[in-house]
């Protein structure tokens, strides 16, 4: 099982990347417990989380291949 | 099930005045075409402390971005008697003072090019994954959030 | 009690895409703004019959038009925050396909220059004295009422 | 008495003139039924009168040298 997490903006810089791969992760929970272990300034953030392009609130399954996105506000235009 | 091409809105750098111009001229052989509404975004130098804001250095999600202005595309034009509608936005550093967001909205008549240009901009702020990080005049910057 | 020079906003013929642009341009030394919102009527080549709207002439009553567009600029000043609003309002012969009218607002934040040009349009269109004349491929023509 | 009378749009094209000078006229009723007079067709027509550049709404006496201006509906823009 491979994930592929994008992180952007501000969670990017704190997390020094800007894609990573995770293999042990089950659901979406699981991925931001991993990425809190890495770093636990996380925990303060506020971000929206994204699967396959589409933004979840809750807790979702993950199956191979899938990509998850860690999005904090827009600030776009 | 194939997907259809998504349109481009990223632009490397600041939209030019001299882009806008040849887009407007591009829509003067429309005749059936009675109102354009456009909005630009323009960086501001705000002061922030004893520095100011030198420009704005953007990054987006492209695909998610992409697929998510295709959907509000789609819904506008559902929703107003729009002629045509362009969104262009910058990727990388725009300097304060320049245009980061150009937004086109035509139609015959004058209110749907206005209500749907209105309506666009506050989606586009609102739920395009975009990210623009202030670079102040002393190399130091901030992450802004769209109110 | 000596009167202030009035501030003209009629042009000869057509809006040129190029005159919009250097507008464009001319603001981009304003860091203070964040955002312009521009209106631009064009003239449609709507079908009469057997014939088209070959374009339009417009006719003003300058004096009072130029009185009664600074009493608005004034009036708008008042309600939004607004770094600057431009009007140009062409007089004579516009053909189809070409801008009659180009609004341009511009402030700080987005809200004021939106609200700002939908209010002004809508004001412009019902309060300023001007008429255009419809003429047509056969030369006929037949004067246009807004809405 | 010298009064300026200003026509527009169709008005001017109805009366062949965009400018006229009326003498006798004490009031706008008496610009009007003068007009009328000369244009019976003005009676169907829709109008608003300025004098000096001030949109009036009913009757208004005159005075040497005033303008009053008879508009049809706007359509700029």
């Amino acid at each position: 099982m491979n994930i592929e997490v994008l992180l952007f903006g501000r969670l990017a810089e704190l997390l020094g990347s800007e894609r990573l791969h995770l293999e042990a992760v089950a659901d979406t929970d699981a991925v931001c417990s991993q990425l809190e272990g890495l770093c636990p300034a996380l925990k303060q953030l506020n971000y929206q989380i994204a699967v396959n392009h589409m933004i979840i609130h809750d807790n979702q399954w993950l199956t191979d291949g899938m990509t998850v996105a860690l999005m904090p506000p827009f600030s776009g235009g | 099930m194939k997907e259809r091409k998504l349109k481009n809105i990223f632009v490397n750098g600041a939209v030019s005045a001299q882009f806008i111009a040849e887009s407007i001229e591009k829509h003067q052989h429309s005749t059936t075409i009675g109102a354009h509404s456009i909005f630009l975004g323009q960086v501001r130098a705000d002061e922030i402390g004893e520095e100011r804001v030198a420009g704005i250095n953007y990054t987006a999600y492209e695909e998610m971005a992409l697929k998510k202005m295709d959907e509000m595309r789609e819904a506008i034009f559902e929703k107003y008697a729009l002629s045509c509608l362009h969104v262009h936005h910058s990727l990388g550093l725009v300097p304060a003072g320049q245009v980061c967001l150009f937004v086109f909205c035509s139609s015959p008549h004058r209110k749907a090019a206005m209500e749907a240009c209105d309506e666009l901009v506050e989606r586009i702020k609102a739920e395009l994954p975009v990210w623009g990080k202030e670079i102040l005049t002393n190399e130091a910057h901030q992450w802004k959030e769209n109110k």
